[in-house]
């Protein structure tokens, strides 16, 4: 652990002042901050300490940690990796058994109070906690004690953020979201399934360089990365506007990059900056691609009637729906009918003729 | 019930409920009219009972000129409202997509922002609808709470819609959520209320066309 | 025979509404156009009288008896009741205010047919003994004697032998095997015996057989008027007999509203079964003879005249151009009145409301609408083809200090007539 | 000359001026003024004779004599009097004589005055059998015999 800051380290790695300042500037820009702001950024940077960052991992499928720490990703997400003291991560580090969980103990003890906790995959309260345990410590027991020190926890991914595929019905293992535990402590919710990487280190360059967590929007969420809805940025919107949708994934409206909106699209109902920033820096984003997004940032997503299933039909079958109503109609309909034929009948038998001597009241 | 939730039970159990009661409250409607049944006119007829039911269909479409010059403003609203309400419901590429996964087959849209615009109108349109209604004394006089219950339930489907397509006022999902909510809150009122007219209307013509048909009277 | 009462009211309505009335009061949408179709509210600018408010009784027993949501309403004690106070409160609406002419059904644009309605929910005024005084002695003399305004067969052949001392014609009665069967209407006979003599001159100068029947020569059919089936299937049963009896091809209706509704349009049904003979409007059989060349007119009116559109025979019975047809041919200054045919605006008089001395003032009120029809217009004569018409037309007029005659159609064709020769028989005879 | 039937009658009264066909006009309603008791008629029938009476004048009495007739017709649905309704027809007698030029639709005012008294007569034989409608038309051959010859 030694104590160079960003900058003496960028330095240590050959990169000119010039390269930092530039770096400053793609973050800034990346956090939408205005320019003015970057020498705010640079300074800040250039003192940061390297956090301690505790990073745990629950009930997930790795793929938050495989899209942070891509290989080929050597650019702006490696630098800062080289400047934040990653103290605990199974995945990543050397150790493992009692010597990894004392590394993190000893992380936590040295650095409480100030230690950054990023959690990915849910928590399950199934049995109570026991399916899934780290080094015979339930993962509810051991984010509770994490959390107890954390100067704030990032909630990496829709499982940590919002209880993700483990939750999807019927939720044997009783999975939830860090938020729903862990009330007493700021927390920043990075939904995605993964989230974008550069994402998740905007969001941790925005703790590193004003020391507090991003704005954040009903859902924690930074507001600067999950502001807008995908299908505002969408650049394939004129053909939602025209009504010119693929119909199939490979017919010719597909082809011609036409709106996925009939294939169940959840661009609409997602916010997220993949229109924007776009995966693999930027080369593409589902969209693109051609498949529809399924709004993997948003709570529930698994459970939201089907990926393909377009956002203007119901879940159920409307064709059935209606038989059935319509069955049901006819019969309630028919018992009606009798109830009104009889009525009519007993009033049209039962009434006396009236004849000229039947029109005078007795008044 | 945040905005995900509330939208995933409007396109869920919401919605089937809704139709359910829709599609077997009209049917029901339907059936109670039509067990009352009709006596055949026996009287010597001069001209065609359902040709004159089918023609009435047609004329009371356009207003007569004596009660038009009378509520030119009225009568023209009422078009503008109607029409406005179909282009948007028929003729915007989502609802064409709902339309199509039952029916089997679609129809070209129109550009969303015609329907926008339209929606605009719509809504102007039903607005004025209800000022016209309450300004004038014959209607004041008539209006029951079920005039307005019907006004409330068919005005809040298209501004819900255009908010959401504006993703004014609330983030889309939520708006989407309302939208979806507040046509369901319509297709549940609609058999209970004059809404029936949206079938009943035909019936209505051509039972009094058949007669006129079948007198040889113009209708 | 049981007293009149609100159940006998309330049931007679129940057994009333059909299919159609269960539509239109599902497809009202309380739009008040038809208001603006109706003199009574034109004219007093009340909208009690809006058409689709005289029919509020039966709405309210069609909902509670006939729908699963209205009786809902009802055990929920959220439906306003029908009782003595209602009928008593509507039957001014009903009968005063309605002349029964079908303007309002020509406008709904969802095609409601409150006219209709309004003659179905009138069998439940009737039936709760909330029917007008004049129309209660009308409906009375016309079953006991056999006209509204008492006129009996003796009255008749006086007439007849004084038109065949004018003009040497016969007027058969109950002759067998005739071709026509002429019906006069009360008002006729009593105020304008003219109309039998322009008849009798017709049929002579047409060649045609025809009688009337000394048990069916009155046309008119209170029961229509008051509301009454029972008593319009007695009434219309008479005539319906007498034609057959006789073996007639084609009973003429006379000038007279409400009796061409009675015995086209309402009459077989009334009794039942289908007719085994016609029915046509004098207006109707005189186009057919002036186009079949069978009656020949020489000269022609050329006072300034127009044309009053009886409702019952324009607009529900489908006789427009007919009328037209024979001016053409009589007149040579004729112009139409706007709004002229089928949507003319009523006299103010028809369906009951002339017969209803309760309500002559509202029916002043409401002729303000035909004042104003013929002001704009300024012509000299007035012609229709409904002496209830043609009377409530000259009380109106002469209300407002319009000197403008009206006169019969049939009556004033028959004066144009060219000249036969039977007057010579007559001096022989004398 | 002598009038023996109603074509003679007639083309006798067409041959008539207007003034003429209204003092035979108000001849023919004299002879059956017993029938109606309403003043109004009298008024007529001596403004009729009166030839040289104000076009004003002459529009009271018309009106007043319009309302009379009006007045005395049986209402709609009413129970008729056919003493009454006699007295109706007298008064549209009167009513013709003094009808303004032009009135004509195909009838002179002396004819139409002619046939509304002799209806006027029917009213009475449509309750008894009593028939004096034969005798009122002779009557009025002989009325406008004299007249003619006068």
């Amino acid at each position: 652990m030694d104590d160079l800051t960003l900058s003496e380290r960028l330095r240590q790695r050959g990169v000119s002042r010039r390269g930092f300042m530039k770096f400053c500037a793609a973050t800034a820009s990346m956090m939408a901050l205005p320019p003015i702001l970057i020498p705010k950024v640079a300074a800040a940077l250039e003192q940061a300490r390297r956090p301690s960052v505790i990073w745990l991992s629950f009930q997930e499928c790795t793929g938050c940690t495989e899209s942070l720490t891509r290989s080929h990703a050597p650019s702006l997400e490696g630098l800062i990796f080289d400047h934040i003291s990653l103290d605990y991560h199974h995945t990543l580090q050397a150790a493992s058994g009692d010597a990894a969980e004392h590394a993190r103990e000893e992380a936590m003890k040295k650095h409480w109070g100030e230690y950054l906790l990023v959690v990915d995959g849910s928590i399950p309260l199934g049995e109570n906690g026991n399916f899934s345990a780290i080094a015979g410590i339930s993962n509810l027991e051991m984010l509770k004690e994490v959390a107890e020190g954390a100067a704030a926890i990032v909630s990496v991914g829709t499982c940590a953020a919002y209880g993700g595929l483990p939750m999807a019905n019927p939720n044997p293992t009783g999975a939830v979201s860090v938020e729903e535990i862990i009330k007493d402590k700021p927390i920043v919710n990075v939904p995605g399934c993964p989230p974008i990487p550069t994402v998740i280190t905007g969001v941790l360059a925005h703790f590193l360089t004003f020391g507090k967590l991003p704005e954040l929007d009903h859902l924690k969420r930074p507001k600067v990365f999950f502001g807008q809805n995908i299908h505002d940025r969408c650049y394939r919107r004129p053909f939602y506007e025209r009504g010119q949708f693929a119909e199939t994934f490979d017919d010719e409206g597909a082809r011609k990059g036409w709106c996925l909106f009939k294939l169940g699209c959840k661009g609409p109902t997602t916010y997220n900056a993949c229109a924007t920033a776009r995966w693999n820096q930027g080369t593409s984003w589902p969209v693109e691609s051609g498949h529809g997004c399924i709004g993997c940032s948003e709570p529930g997503f698994w459970d939201a009637g089907g990926f393909y299933r377009a956002l203007s039909l119901p879940f159920t079958d409307v064709g059935e729906t209606i038989l059935t109503a319509g069955a049901a109609g006819i019969a309630v309909g028919a018992a009606a009918a009798v109830l009104n034929k009889k009525t009519k009948s007993d009033a049209v038998n039962n009434r006396e003729t009236i004849t000229i001597k039947d029109l005078e009241k007795e008044s | 019930m945040d905005a995900n939730e509330l939208l995933s039970w409007a396109r869920g159990p919401g919605f089937d409920i809704a139709l359910t009661i829709f599609v077997a409250g009209m049917l029901l409607r339907l059936l109670e009219i039509l067990a009352l049944g009709k006596k055949p006119d026996l009287s010597p007829p001069r001209g065609s009972g359902p040709k004159g039911g089918a023609a009435t269909i047609m004329t009371r479409m356009l207003p007569r000129k004596q009660v038009f010059d009378k509520e030119p403003l009225r009568i023209i609203n009422g078009y503008v409202l109607h029409i406005g309400f179909f282009i948007v419901l028929f003729l915007y590429g989502p609802h064409i997509v709902l339309f199509e996964s039952f029916l089997g087959f679609g129809w070209p849209a129109l550009p969303s922002g015609v329907i926008d615009a339209v929606g605009a109108i719509t809504i102007v349109s039903l607005v004025a609808a209800l000022v016209l209604r309450l300004n004038n004394k014959v209607l004041r006089f008539l209006s029951s709470r079920d005039d307005y219950v019907a006004w409330v339930v068919t005005l809040l489907p298209v501004l819900t819609g255009y908010l959401a397509y504006n993703h004014l006022v609330a983030p889309y999902t939520m708006m989407l959520a309302l939208h979806l909510l507040s046509v369901e809150l319509l297709l549940v009122v609609a058999p209970f209320t004059k809404l029936t007219h949206m079938f009943s209307f035909a019936m209505a013509r051509w039972y009094q066309g058949y007669q006129a048909g079948r007198r040889g009277v113009e209708s | 025979m049981s007293a009149p009462s609100v159940e006998k009211g309330i049931q007679a309505i129940k057994a009333q509404i059909d299919a159609p009335v269960a539509s239109f009061f599902s497809a009202c949408v309380h739009c008040g156009l038809c208001a603006e179709a109706c003199l009574f509210y034109t004219e007093t600018g009340d909208p009690k009288y809006t058409p689709i408010n005289k029919v509020e009784p039966m709405r309210r027993i069609w909902e509670k008896e006939y729908t699963l949501f209205g009786k809902a309403k009802a055990a929920f004690g959220m439906s306003k009741a029908v009782d003595e106070e209602t009928f008593a409160e509507w039957e001014t609406l009903v009968y005063d205010g309605c002349s029964l002419c079908g303007r309002c059904s020509l406008v709904c644009p969802v095609g409601n047919d409150i006219s209709g309605m309004i003659r179905k929910i009138r069998e439940g005024f009737a039936a709760a003994g909330h029917a007008p005084e004049g129309l209660i002695g009308a409906s009375t003399r016309a079953v006991e004697i056999g006209s509204p305004m008492g006129v009996k067969l003796p009255a008749v052949q006086a007439q007849i032998k004084h038109l065949r001392k004018n003009t040497g014609l016969d007027v058969p009665i109950d002759a067998k095997g005739a071709e026509y069967l002429v019906l006069l209407s009360s008002m006729e006979i009593m105020n304008f015996p003219e109309y039998l003599e322009a008849i009798a001159r017709i049929m002579y100068q047409a060649g045609k057989t025809w009688t009337i029947a000394s048990k069916a020569f009155e046309a008119t059919n209170s029961g229509v008027q008051i509301g009454v089936s029972d008593i319009a299937k007695l009434l219309v049963s008479r005539v319906v007999d007498a034609a057959d009896e006789l073996g007639v091809k084609t009973v003429i209706s006379p000038e007279c509203g409400h009796a061409f509704t009675a015995i086209r349009w309402d009459g077989a049904n009334l009794i039942g079964r289908e007719y085994g003979f016609e029915v046509k409007h004098i207006l109707e059989v005189l186009d057919e003879f002036v186009s079949q060349g069978l009656i020949k007119t020489e000269g022609k009116e050329d006072a300034k005249l127009t044309y009053h559109d009886p409702c019952q025979i324009a607009r529900k019975g489908g006789v427009v151009k007919q009328p037209r047809n024979l001016l053409n041919k009589i007149a040579t200054n004729f112009v139409e009145m706007e709004d002229g045919g089928v949507m003319n605006w009523c006299c103010s008089g028809g369906g009951g409301v002339s017969a209803n001395e309760r309500a002559d003032e509202l029916k002043l009120t409401a002729f303000n609408r035909k004042k104003s029809q013929l002001q704009a217009l300024g012509v000299d004569t007035l012609v229709t083809a409904c002496a209830n018409c043609r009377l409530t037309l000259e009380e109106g007029l002469e209300e407002n200090e319009m000197d403008l005659p009206v006169v019969g159609l049939t009556e004033m064709l028959a004066e144009y007539l060219v000249e036969e020769k039977p007057i010579e028989e007559a001096k022989e005879e004398a | 000359m002598s009038i023996s039937n109603d074509i003679e009658f007639r083309d006798a009264l067409n041959g008539l001026d207007l003034a003429q066909q209204r003092e035979v006009g108000a001849l023919f309603v004299e002879s059956v003024l017993s029938l109606s008791s309403d003043p109004r008629v009298t008024q007529a029938v001596n403004a009729a004779k009166d030839g040289a009476l104000e076009e004003e004048a002459m529009n009271l009495v018309r009106h007043s004599i319009k309302v009379a007739a009006l007045h005395a017709h049986t209402r709609c649905g009413a129970d008729g009097e056919w003493n009454d309704q006699a007295g109706y027809f007298v008064a549209r007698a009167a009513e013709a004589c003094v009808e303004p030029e032009g009135r004509s639709q195909g009838k002179g005012p002396a004819w139409k005055a002619a046939m509304s008294a002799r209806m006027a007569c029917t009213c009475l034989a449509a309750e008894g059998d009593e028939d004096s409608h034969d005798s009122e038309s002779q009557t009025q051959y002989q009325i406008l015999t004299s007249y003619l010859d006068a």
